[in-house]
């Protein structure tokens, strides 16, 4: 029984993980296309069909490049950095609940790899981690250039992290748990928090924006300033560490949020749906539902990187601690009283 | 296998408090033998999570909230005090240039 | 209320971060050994645009980012004694409410302070 | 409960008024939330009410507050231009001290040990603040840094011996942790370190030896004004706060942890004493001093008896009331020859008669010469000590009392019999109102001392 | 009632209206210090001489402790207490001849000392006691420490951390009695009531004998006083010879005899060769002194361990004796600190060497210094021969070889004694006593008073032996007593 539970918790994190990489994969691909077409170009189209197999192309090629260290550099901490940015996103996805349970071969298998009591916090405490290696892969340059950088996103990242928190305690006010898996569970149908929620919705999208570093909170990274941010000295695979990191915390957030305020997997009609399609396939339908959900946002975060311009540094800060924040609380207070007024405490 | 699993289930007490007693003894070792301000608060830093390690042991074997509460209270005045002790050592080093505490010696110990 | 997490439900997580931690090590480890070596001493300084740089980077940087950290700290703190609240928020009731709307508007009352002082206040 | 509120609440206002640059109102509104506590303080007297099951408003809490709350209000007299020439963050640190005191409140009142962990870490990050108040001076930063790391690495003992309390008696609640004691047939293995690093933190924050060695640095490099805070007020709360729990909670344990303490004691007196002797500079003497009068505070613990918790709060207040007098007198001697040596005391008999004499009051309550206060409080701990016949200890005390003597008389030598600069020094309204105010307190405790000795 | 209470706070009144009257602060001090000597006669002629204590106040003070302000008098007291309103006027009135500094500070602690001694003179209440014990101590600190001589400053610390040293201990000793007190208060009789074992009896006693012989000062406790009786100002050196010195004699016969007799029993044999260690010794280096001053202070040692002797005699004799002598001594050696004072003051050095030859040009000194010196060697007719005479019995009672020793030496004393009057007043002039002037003024006023008492004293010392007569009597019985019932 327990090498079977073990058996298969290492599939479902293989095939999560493996998915997981390829849709990163896959964005950076997608991210050139959006980009194009939004310019009115073509964006990649030699490797494969449309360009189909441009990330593999790419992927080899970070491989194969030539592995610089800076001499004057920290070598442990300028290896750990890209490493540890990489890692934390990836296990981000430990706790998003990809479905409901799925019959197969006679047994229920739930489409997440573990439900804790603590998801919410445990997704905070992740994408909180991943500053960490941006600081460490900045300062380890020792590089003006890319120690500033990574002041500049560690400073962003803390700063919208506290609304973030802040915006998520409304939803917790009527969801009344941190298990991801019942929160989504909460959402059924058409019940999506994003309905009862929508201002803190907002300031949690906004404030993903930043914590992924995404336009138009790119600080860290704009070359106009700061030459290449703080992966200024990275070459081969750790800048492509750095890079997928980025996509992958899109991923996460776009998971996240699609979790929280979209329903997940639910859907309307959902009901039907499952006596229709039976315990196998229902919910295999709502996970592909809910990657839908994920790959809206995936592209809305392109769209917004191609359509809006860069804040300044000022604009930024402003934005996070003047506005944000009094908003959140503000969402905060309105959510706690409607709540008392509506059930009479 | 088995074992691992039964063993991941129940840690015995004993062990919560045998680490949180050489986390402890590390900072405070840390603090009496480390010369760099940082380092030192570091390890005060390390002795507070040994605590905190050891209050969640011994909530969760209470089976009492009140002392993962304590953790809450220990995590926010440590926080605090990281405030307050990192303002301190950079204005030492803006006065200074070091944060070595082998500097402080013009008052006599 | 809500079931309580067992050391058993984390270990999943420890095979996700095992996996993540393997996936991580063995690239780096192969783009180690893939790619050419062919090192120069230009190659190995640090980029700085093309201009020769000029010192230690390691130096103090804006006092600005740094009370931004030291802020975040309080207040993300701060932010945690909400959460246990927020999950016991219907358990709690009217008192817990009054009892945190005092607590945020302690808060917000730091946050005045802070933002009257301006701290934050970016030029 | 209503003190704390009260004094938090003006806290925010004095900030705020600040923040509008309303700085001729800040002595007003902090004099005036004082008198307010004050007068909870005294509204609450005999009610021994729980709040919460967190804190205890007994008479000991409320005692001690009245205490603390006056000795703030007499420092904050003092405070009369002392900021004003340095900064311009004055409601800062006004504010600061009065979070400071009301961290001392929750300490001196506390029932549950959470309520002293926050207490202390409210007063003491409070005052890591103030101890560096002067940024550009060296002496201050350090002082500063090193109470708190001190502070901090305290801080870690003492959270420690709490959690290892915790898990012996599952609870935080100082009377659960008594009946602990009392009903249970054997006592986890975990309750005796438990009780020692708690000990060992507690010292710690109130400077007593072998745990000492930052006091001086930090009393004499921190602003003097704040060093008068920390050595009086804060002091006295810590007493408050290890009475709380070892003569409380932990009274039955007093035969383990007697051992212990009286090492404390003996070196502490010791210590304090002997280098307090080869002090050349008043306030690093005061320093040592105070280390000196933490081993007779603790005196009161080797024997308990039902009257241990008041001779510790006589004491307290008797040593409160005549470090202020000694501090303020500092204050001023040093901003008029900007040294704080001996030398710079002497012939103060003949620059300012009246504070020559306030001072000499005062090192006779810090000697403990009887018709002062300070007197008393010695009596009451040697006569606490005495009720088991501990004869030996009495008088190892009285030998080191003796010690004390001769530097609290080379203050008095050199204010009457040296001559010094002939410069008229003259003090400010506010500071003879303290100095006036604190002499008649010791004068009047040490006369009559009846009307505080039953307040417990 | 009331008048004992008057008796006590009226110098203390004094004191503070004098700290405030600046200029004048010598005429105040003088009126409150001679209506105080008025009071004391006043009272003295209301005290029925009998074993009684009279004028008796007891009122709570410290009422959770068990203190209370109880005090009284009876004959032994009485006569302290007239002995302290006596010479405190004297010892002002022999300041007209300084201009000290800082006048109003100097009589208000002369004053404020007077009440601390007045308390300890009458307190019946040990915290009392001790309370007025270290009241004393504090004003003749600053007395000597402000208006001293040169290197005042170290001399007094060790003056004032030996005293302290002894009253500290004492208190312990007063604190074990408290404990073992099942009333719990301090009150002299419940003191006198208590059973102690003969263990708990030997320390106490040493942790009052300590105080009191420091006080006194008995060899080998006496280092201090040489030093501090020539470093302080006269009437400071007055102060400390004539009556401070009184309080520890006057401790050892109310506070220590009676409350510990087993340990005066087991341990007074070592106090009487103390003392008489401390004449031998004394009178020998007072032999070798060259400075008028310093030999009168050793010569004050000697007799004051006469009295000590005759009082750990324990009888009749030498109790009387003791009693006598305290207040000759007291009246005598206030009249030679005041001579050596007139002629420091107008030469300016008390070395016997330097000096010579006063008689011729100072007459009425001359006559005077000469009754008070024959005073002080005990002279059959003057005050010291009857003290000396009653003590000499006494430790003849307790044993012979003391006496002869103690006897010896004071017959030693008193060649020293008028070797130094000789040299001093009698020869040639020299060019330092060649201007030499005569007494006058409130100098001849003190000097004769003094004279008068030291005569009257001598010749009908009736008065005073029966004053103290009913009270020594009820002490020595009820002390043996309870030495009887212990054993």
């Amino acid at each position: 029984m327990d090498s079977a539970f073990v058996i298969e918790k290492f599939i479902l994190v293989a095939v999560i993980f493996g998915i997981s990489l390829v849709i990163a994969m896959y964005s950076t691909y997608a991210e050139r296309k959006v980009a194009a077409y939004l310019q009115d170009r073509l964006g990649p189209d030699r490797a494969g069909p449309f360009g189909i197999l441009q990330p593999l192309a790419d992927g080899l090629k970070m491989f194969m490049k030539e592995e610089i260290i800076p001499t004057s550099s920290n070598r442990f901490l300028f290896i750990a950095g890209p490493g540890l940015a990489l890692l934390c996103a990836c296990i981000g996805t430990a706790v998003i609940p990809w479905g409901s349970p799925v019959l197969i071969a006679g047994k229920t298998i739930p489409l997440q790899v573990s439900d804790i009591n603590v998801g919410v916090l445990y997704i905070f405490g992740v994408v909180s981690l991943g500053v960490y290696g941006v600081m460490i892969g900045g300062w380890a340059s020792n590089n003006k250039y890319s120690l500033l950088s990574a002041i500049r996103a560690a400073s962003q990242n803390i700063s919208y992290e506290i609304a973030m928190g802040l915006s998520i305690i409304a939803l917790l006010l009527m969801t009344n748990t941190l298990s991801l898996k019942e929160i989504v569970d909460q959402q059924h149908g058409w019940r999506w928090n994003v309905l009862y929620q929508p201002l803190g919705f907002l300031i949690f999208m906004v404030c993903s924006f930043a914590e992924t570093n995404r336009a138009p909170f790119d600080l860290p990274e704009c070359e106009t300033e700061l030459i290449g941010g703080y992966h200024t000295e990275y070459s081969s695979m750790k800048l492509g560490f750095y890079l997928f990191a980025e996509y992958i915390n899109m991923f996460v957030s776009s998971a996240v949020m699609a979790a929280l305020y979209w329903g997940g997997y639910n859907y309307p009609g959902m009901d039907s749906m499952a006596v229709w399609l039976g315990p196998t396939w229902a919910p295999l339908f709502g996970t592909a539902v809910f990657f839908g959900k994920i790959c809206a946002f995936i592209f809305f975060f392109m769209w917004v990187r191609w359509t809006i311009p860069r804040f300044r540094y000022d604009q930024l800060m402003n934005l996070g601690w003047k506005g944000l924040i009094p908003l959140a609380i503000a969402n905060i207070i309105i959510t706690g009283v409607v709540i008392a007024i509506i059930e009479k405490f | 296998m088995e074992n691992l699993f039964t063993q991941a289930a129940g840690v015995p007490l004993n062990h919560y408090i045998y680490l949180s007693a050489i986390i402890f003894s590390i900072g405070v070792i840390g603090v009496l033998t480390r010369r760099n301000a940082i380092v030192i608060f570091m390890s005060v830093e390390l002795m507070l999570n040994a605590v905190n390690l050891l209050l969640t042991a011994f909530s969760v074997h209470n089976n009492d909230p009140a002392g993962q509460v304590f953790v809450f209270f220990i995590m926010a005045l440590a926080a605090a005090e990281v405030a307050v002790g990192l303002a301190i050592i950079v204005m030492v080093y803006r006065n200074t240039k070091s944060v070595d505490i082998n500097v402080l010696n013009r008052l006599k110990w | 209320m809500q079931a309580q997490s067992s050391s058993i439900d984390f270990l999943p997580i420890i095979f996700q971060v095992i996996v993540a931690l393997g996936f991580v090590v063995t690239t780096l480890v192969a783009t180690h050994f893939l790619g050419p070596k062919r090192k120069t001493s230009d190659k190995l300084e640090t980029f700085e645009a093309g201009i020769k740089s000029v010192g230690n980077a390691r130096q103090p940087f804006s006092i600005k980012y740094f009370v931004v950290a030291i802020l975040f700290v309080l207040f993300d703190v701060e932010v945690i004694f909400m959460y246990p609240w927020a999950v016991n928020f219907r358990t709690l009731r009217m008192d817990g409410m009054i009892e945190m709307f005092i607590f945020m508007g302690t808060l917000l009352l730091g946050f005045i302070y802070v933002i009257k002082k301006k701290v934050l206040d970016w030029n | 409960m209503n003190i704390i509120i009260t004094i938090s609440i003006t806290a925010f206002i004095v900030l705020y008024a600040g923040l509008f640059k309303a700085n001729k109102a800040l002595l007003p509104l902090t004099v005036v939330g004082l008198l307010t506590a004050l007068g909870f303080t005294f509204c609450a007297w005999n009610g021994n009410a729980v709040h919460f099951g967190m804190m205890q408003t007994d008479n000991f809490a409320l005692a001690f507050s009245g205490i603390c709350i006056i000795g703030t209000l007499l420092i904050f007299l003092l405070t009369q231009n002392y900021f004003h020439a340095k900064s311009d963050n004055i409601a800062e640190y006004y504010t600061l001290i009065l979070f400071a005191l009301a961290g001392m409140i929750m300490m001196v009142s506390y029932k549950n040990m959470a309520m002293l962990f926050v207490g202390l870490e409210i007063m003491s990050v409070s005052l890591y603040i103030l101890a560096g108040i002067r940024k550009k001076d060296f002496a201050s930063n350090e002082a500063s840094l090193k109470y708190f790391l001190m502070g901090a690495f305290s801080t870690g003992f003492l959270l420690f011996g709490i959690t290892l309390i915790y898990g012996a008696t599952g609870s935080f609640d100082l009377d659960r942790i008594q009946a602990y004691l009392v009903n249970s047939q054997v006592i986890s293995p975990i309750f005796y370190p438990g009780v020692i690093l708690m000990m060992i933190g507690l010292s710690f924050k109130i400077g007593a030896a072998p745990f000492h060695f930052w006091t001086p640095d930090v009393y004499e490099g921190a602003p003097t004004l704040i060093t008068t805070f920390m050595s009086t007020v804060v002091k006295t709360a810590g007493f408050a706060a290890f009475l709380r729990l070892f003569a409380g909670a932990l009274a039955p344990l007093h035969d383990f942890w007697v051992a212990p303490l009286m090492v404390i004691v003996c070196l502490t007196l010791f210590i304090g004493n002997v280098t307090a002797l080869f002090q050349k500079n008043f306030k690093r003497m005061l320093a040592y001093s105070s280390i000196s009068h933490a081993g007779y505070l603790l005196f009161s613990l080797i024997v308990l008896t039902k009257n241990s918790e008041n001779n510790v709060l006589v004491y307290a207040a008797a040593y409160t009331f005549a470090s202020i007098i000694a501090f303020a007198v500092l204050i001023l001697v040093k901003q008029k020859t900007g040294s704080d040596s001996f030398e710079s005391f002497n012939g103060l008999a003949k620059r300012n008669p009246l504070v020559a004499l306030c001072l000499t009051v005062a090192m006779l309550s810090l000697a403990g010469i009887p018709l002062t206060a300070g007197f008393i409080g010695k009596y009451l701990m040697f006569l606490n000590v005495m009720t088991e016949y501990k004869t030996l200890l009495v008088a190892f005390a009285i030998l080191n009392a003796l010690v004390g003597f001769y530097y609290y008389f080379r203050v008095i030598v050199a204010v009457w019999f040296k001559d010094g600069a002939e410069t008229e020094l003259s003090a400010p309204v506010q500071y003879k109102v303290v100095l006036l105010v604190s002499v008649a307190i010791t004068l009047i405790l040490g006369i009559y001392p009846a009307i505080i000795l039953n307040l417990i | 009632m009331e008048q004992l209470l008057l008796l006590i706070f009226l110098p203390l009144v004094g004191a503070i209206i004098t700290a405030f009257s600046g200029k004048s602060a010598k005429i105040v001090s003088t009126v409150f210090s001679v209506v105080s000597l008025g009071l004391a006669l006043v009272i003295a002629c209301n005290f029925i001489p009998n074993a009684s204590t009279q004028f008796e106040v007891n009122l709570p003070w410290i009422a959770d402790l068990g203190i209370n302000f109880h005090a009284g008098i009876d004959g032994i007291s009485m006569l302290v207490v007239l002995l302290t309103n006596l010479l405190v006027p004297i010892i002002i009135l022999s300041s007209y001849n300084h201009e000290y500094k800082n006048p109003a500070a100097f009589y208000a602690l002369i004053l404020f000392m007077q009440c601390g001694l007045l308390l300890v003179f009458t307190a019946l209440d040990a915290f009392l006691f001790y309370i007025g014990w270290e009241a004393a101590l504090i004003p003749i600190y600053f007395i000597c420490a402000i208006w001293g001589g040169k290197d005042r400053i170290r001399i007094n610390m060790k003056f004032f951390v030996y005293t302290i040293a002894g009253s500290l201990f004492m208190l312990m000793g007063i604190i074990y009695l408290y404990l073992q007190n099942p009333a719990h208060n301090f009150d002299i009789q419940a003191f006198y009531a208590l059973n102690l074992d003969s263990a708990q009896q030997g320390w106490i006693f040493w942790a009052f004998f300590i105080a009191f012989a420091i006080k006194m000062p008995i060899f080998p406790f006496h280092t201090w006083q040489p030093d501090t009786y020539t470093a302080a100002p006269t009437q400071g050196t007055m102060l400390l010879s004539g009556i401070m010195l009184k309080m520890g004699i006057y401790g050892v016969i109310r506070w220590l005899l009676p409350i510990v007799p087993a340990g005066v029993h087991d341990w007074g044999q070592v106090a009487i060769v103390l003392s008489i260690i401390g004449i031998v010794y004394a009178s020998l280096i007072a032999f070798t002194q060259k400075d008028a001053k310093r030999l009168v202070a050793y010569s004050s040692i000697a007799h004051v361990g006469l009295i000590s002797a005759g009082i750990f005699a324990f009888n009749q004799q030498g109790m009387q004796g003791a009693m006598v002598q305290m207040l000759s001594h007291g009246i005598n050696v206030v009249g030679l600190f005041f001579v050596l004072d007139i002629i420091f003051s107008r030469v300016k050095t008390n070395k016997i060497e330097e000096l010579g030859g006063i008689a011729k040009v100072a007459p009425h000194l001359a006559l005077t210094f000469l009754i008070i010196v024959l005073g002080t060697v005990a002279l059959p007719g003057t005050n010291g021969f009857i003290g000396e005479f009653l003590l000499l019995m006494g430790v003849y009672n307790y044993g012979i070889w003391a006496s002869a020793i103690a006897g010896l030496t004071i017959i030693f004393g008193a060649v020293y004694m008028l070797r130094m009057y000789q040299n001093v007043m009698l020869g040639e002039t020299n060019s330092l006593t060649i201007t030499f002037t005569d007494i006058k003024g409130t100098e001849k006023l003190v000097l004769y008073t003094i004279c008068a008492l030291i005569i009257v004293l001598g010749i009908y010392p009736k008065p005073v032996l029966h004053l103290t007569e009913a009270s020594v009597q009820h002490l020595l019985e009820q002390v043996n007593q309870k030495l009887n019932t212990v054993n």
